[in-house]
């Protein structure tokens, strides 16, 4: 992160922040939108909207390569994404940064990188609150070389249960990938105190941050991040766009999952060499657009403060669980102290399934998300095959959550008989 | 609120249909199980069927699902209990294509299935209306013909 | 394709064509931009831009999970663009198009997707004027596997050496893998002719079309593709987008490179099985909104129609050709007949190496490439490292190769001594 | 024609530099070569050193690029000649610090590699002029406390 905004500076910031936002102006069903589904993808402000614009409309070329203004100015605004990206999460330096299509595509190239590296038998520690993103690659590397999975259980409040890591981490443990923010449960997890235990075993420490990362300071040091990944599309940023962050040397380490252009350094017919990273993760054109329209996202989130980022979400959250708690029969997952949780909430109505309410909701202009949230272990682990989403962000108010107990309320009504 | 849709999409029948499923029964004899899974929300559903030569007797539904769902599952108990195996496939078909907004080559009375018909204005509860039918067609009354039942994925077909 | 445009609707489309696409207005060092690198990535005309930022206006949303409006409308968005996309080459169904970041991660993919049918020892045939991206995923995949890479050399008048291929193809060759046109020499190649003698021999073939789509009328049935790739940023479309379409049951045999959300079936935390094609090769969250602004790209394309593109690009190859001869000792590389030829045009300059000329050139606002163009192993049979690239879209115009010559004779009397 | 623009990247040294290489002849002895690669645009550089003790005695530069990379050879091989090692690599220290838009904390003489600092304006040119002085810094002097070359990438330097 930058320099520091002062209080001032930042409360003239959040002002009207909402109005920045072009997607909340819309009417849905003939009701205002409110929009509860950030943790799937954010609403995008103005700034970056008009910055992917401005980037086609003047700058637009291919990166690296090219000996011209148009390729210049695109290397240029390409190489600052990959600055400030590494700077939101304190990289180490821009090199350290990947820039990958998502969250997701980062987490396959962390397993397929370092896939040389693992021999069967050996473990790595995942836990059960895992999105899909972060079992998948794994369950695919399992498959591939023999390497042991295990995971760390979660509590009935919805923590991990940090009792069972002696048992978990040991000498073969080579690698712990976890999740910073549970995108079903809300937790934000000890993540340092995983780091720590993990790191005194001589393991790797993969963060799964794509829930963190904008909605509260992240700093992969602290966190003991050896590696730490993030999509762009849930910081405010553009679709197409996600953050491969390593400590010095990991990179160096890795395999290329890709090849292709912009990531060697010399191709003969039969052999190969990589470049240096970042770019030997980097196969082929990238998204270039995407990159340019990154940076006002983070300008609009520096603007605000990331501090003030997390007290607006952690009050949003206190609001929404004491609002829930009036309704009912609700069960909501996760810790019940907002402190412990990011800026989202999912619920199960034992008289309304998921996907009635959210067309419910929908009907009141209501956008939450039903389903299993790519979460299917930890939803059979709560006993469930869906829940009922809503998630927030720095346009999110507390009226907003009044609006979707009003509309719970509805549907109970209902489908009552 | 905007009821107009809301409505198309829970008409009454359906509605009654989910409050009160029919096939939640057990069957004396299980000829045929099969299950269907929603991979994108987790609705599941699985059906078993009691023949008697190609003619279907009896019908068991059981499953997790949302209202369209379950309600689709109960018409299907309803609708397909006594019929032939072809007669059973052709209004599964029929559904199907009802469904999926193509022309419709021939008549086949609906029955209480006619009141799902409204959930096509919410292309995305499509899949839900569809999980059991498609269920039935891909896996049941194919098992009908004696394969060992396996969960089939109805996503592409419902998306 | 749809269907087919009148004569005169497509004349009056053509009218005015470059001013549907804003980068060219601008200048570049004083000078109109003369933008001739569209083979690197092509401008965006504004219908693409305003639908990208009107879908993030308007609709942004994940797809596919989502019960609520905005979500709907992005899943709408996004198929239709897979539909689209699908179409424009023939494909089967849009079933049988997978959408990706780019060409390159669609190439990767079926390196990956069709690794366990191969067995060390097995074939797999390319091109000497392939690109990185049609070598370097095969070069990791013989490194993995000890599959055997052979390759189809070129003539010294720049085409396949189709003489060679009964000796190249046989009974081990499990598959062909080469470009449609080539983005060096421009030659368009024959691959129905060779896709005959692979099918013959039971190979699949792979058709690298990152040149030809958009350019050219292009139909998969025709070329005998059982695999086509292409990028939407070359032809006119947003960065970020890709696509991978296949004849049916290829999709189904080949496993997914990458594993997270939306590519599943059921997760377990130590098992998972995948979705139905395409969606098993789209683990994480899409570029919806590039997805949602490439049709408009296509829209432009059929109202110009693709036969007219194509004549269009083989004039101005042919002015290229024509231009570049009066420059005394310039070597052209490639065919010599425009109707062989894509819209590009390579060349050496004996007297101004290529980053110098790109350098003088962009002092006069011709936008051109200098290097080796992703074809290191192309260069090194034509003798050099470098070249320097012209290359044509339906924006360009014979003046604009006129500016292009009078900038080489610029380049020329700038270094002579 | 944006001529100050140009004409501050091919001043008439470099111009000079690029038609008249030096350091093109053979040496005595070659106690160190190494080469290096611009990957993203193919230029070469082959690097050979002639070691008396710790100075350098002679210098033979080798290599295929464009006017900025030859030239940038050129005067490295004027530059070098007769230069410890130490000093040597104190030149292209600075010469990459210069070259990178740093603050340049010590006053060192760069003779006619003062007129490569034009290219500063041309970013993408940049690895161009900084390939030679890469090579020797990372291959050449290193290697000239004995290890076996290796090509070299400059590539992340200069971008
Ligand atoms: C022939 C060819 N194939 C593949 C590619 C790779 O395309 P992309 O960089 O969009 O993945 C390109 C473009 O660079 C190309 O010209
Ligand atoms: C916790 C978590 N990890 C990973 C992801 C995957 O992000 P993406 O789909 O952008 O790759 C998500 C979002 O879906 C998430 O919530």
């Amino acid at each position: 992160m930058r320099g520091k905004v002062t209080a001032e500076d930042s409360a003239a910031a959040w002002k009207g922040v909402a109005d920045r936002f072009p997607a909340l102006r819309r009417t849905v069903n003939a009701h205002r939108l409110v929009y509860l589904d950030t943790a799937a993808t954010a609403q995008k402000p103005d700034a970056v909207i008009s910055a992917e614009k401005s980037y086609y409309e003047e700058s637009n070329a291919n990166v690296h390569r090219g000996i011209h203004t148009l390729a210049e100015e695109a290397t240029a605004a390409y190489e600052n994404c990959r600055k400030r990206a590494g700077e939101l999460v304190g990289a180490p330096s821009p090199s350290s940064v990947v820039i990958t299509r998502n969250a997701t595509a980062a987490l396959n190239m962390v397993a397929r990188g370092l896939e040389h590296t693992l021999r069967e038998g050996d473990e790595i520690l995942l836990t059960e609150m895992e999105h899909h993103a972060n079992l998948v690659p794994w369950i695919m590397l399992a498959r591939r070389t023999g390497v042991v999975l295990k995971h760390i259980p979660i509590t009935d409040g919805g923590l991990l249960d940090l009792g069972k890591l002696p048992e978990l981490i040991g000498p073969r443990t080579r690698l712990v990938s976890l999740v910073h923010v549970s995108n079903v449960l809300g937790t934000i997890n000890p993540v340092a105190e995983v780091a720590e235990a993990a790191h005194r075993a001589g393991a790797l420490v993969v963060v799964d941050a794509a829930q963190g990362v904008g909605h509260m300071p992240v700093a992969m040091e602290e966190l003991g991040a050896d590696v730490l990944v993030y999509s762009a599309h849930k910081c405010y940023g553009p679709m197409g766009l996600g953050f491969l962050v390593a400590q010095p040397g990991l990179l160096e380490e890795m395999e290329p999952m890709e090849g292709g252009g912009e990531m060697i350094n010399e191709v003969f017919l039969d052999r190969a060499t990589w470049a240096e990273p970042p770019h030997k993760f980097e196969a082929g054109t990238p998204n270039v657009a995407a990159a340019a329209a990154f940076p006002p996202a983070l300008d609009l989130l520096e603007s605000l403060g990331l501090d003030a980022v997390r007290r607006h979400e952690e009050e949003l959250v206190a609001h929404a669980l004491q609002t829930l708690a009036t309704l009912d029969g609700l069960v909501v997952y996760g810790p019940h102290d907002p402190k412990l949780r990011g800026g989202l909430v999912a619920f199960h109505d034992p008289e309304v399934h998921p996907h009635d309410m959210a067309t419910l909701l929908d009907q009141a202009g209501v956008a939450v998300r039903a389903g299993h949230h790519c979460a299917q272990p930890l939803h059979r682990r709560l006993g469930v095959v869906a829940t009922t989403r809503a998630s927030f962000g720095i346009y999110s108010t507390k009226d907003d959550i009044d609006a979707l107990a009003e509309g719970i309320r509805f549907a109970r009504r209902y489908f009552s008989p | 609120m905007n009821m107009n849709a809301l409505d198309q999409l829970y008409r009454e029948v359906i509605l009654d249909h989910h409050r009160h499923p029919r096939g939640r029964h057990r069957l004396h004899q299980v000829d045929v199980e099969a299950s269907g899974l929603n991979p994108s929300c987790g609705d599941e559903v699985t059906l078993q069927l009691e023949l008697d030569g190609d003619r279907i007797r009896d019908v068991a539904v059981d499953g997790r699902g949302c209202a369209v769902s379950t309600a689709s599952g109960s018409i299907l108990a309803e609708l397909v209990t006594g019929l032939t195996i072809p007669e059973a496939r052709r209004i599964a078909e029929h559904f199907k294509q009802v469904m999926h907004g193509e022309e419709i080559p021939d008549e086949v009375d609906l029955g209480d299935l006619e009141a799902l018909t409204g959930v096509r204005k919410f292309p995305v509860r499509v899949k839900c209306a569809l999980l059991p039918w498609i269920t039935l067609l891909d896996a049941a009354l194919t098992d009908a013909e004696n394969r060992p039942a396996e969960p089939v994925n109805t996503e592409e077909e419902g998306s």
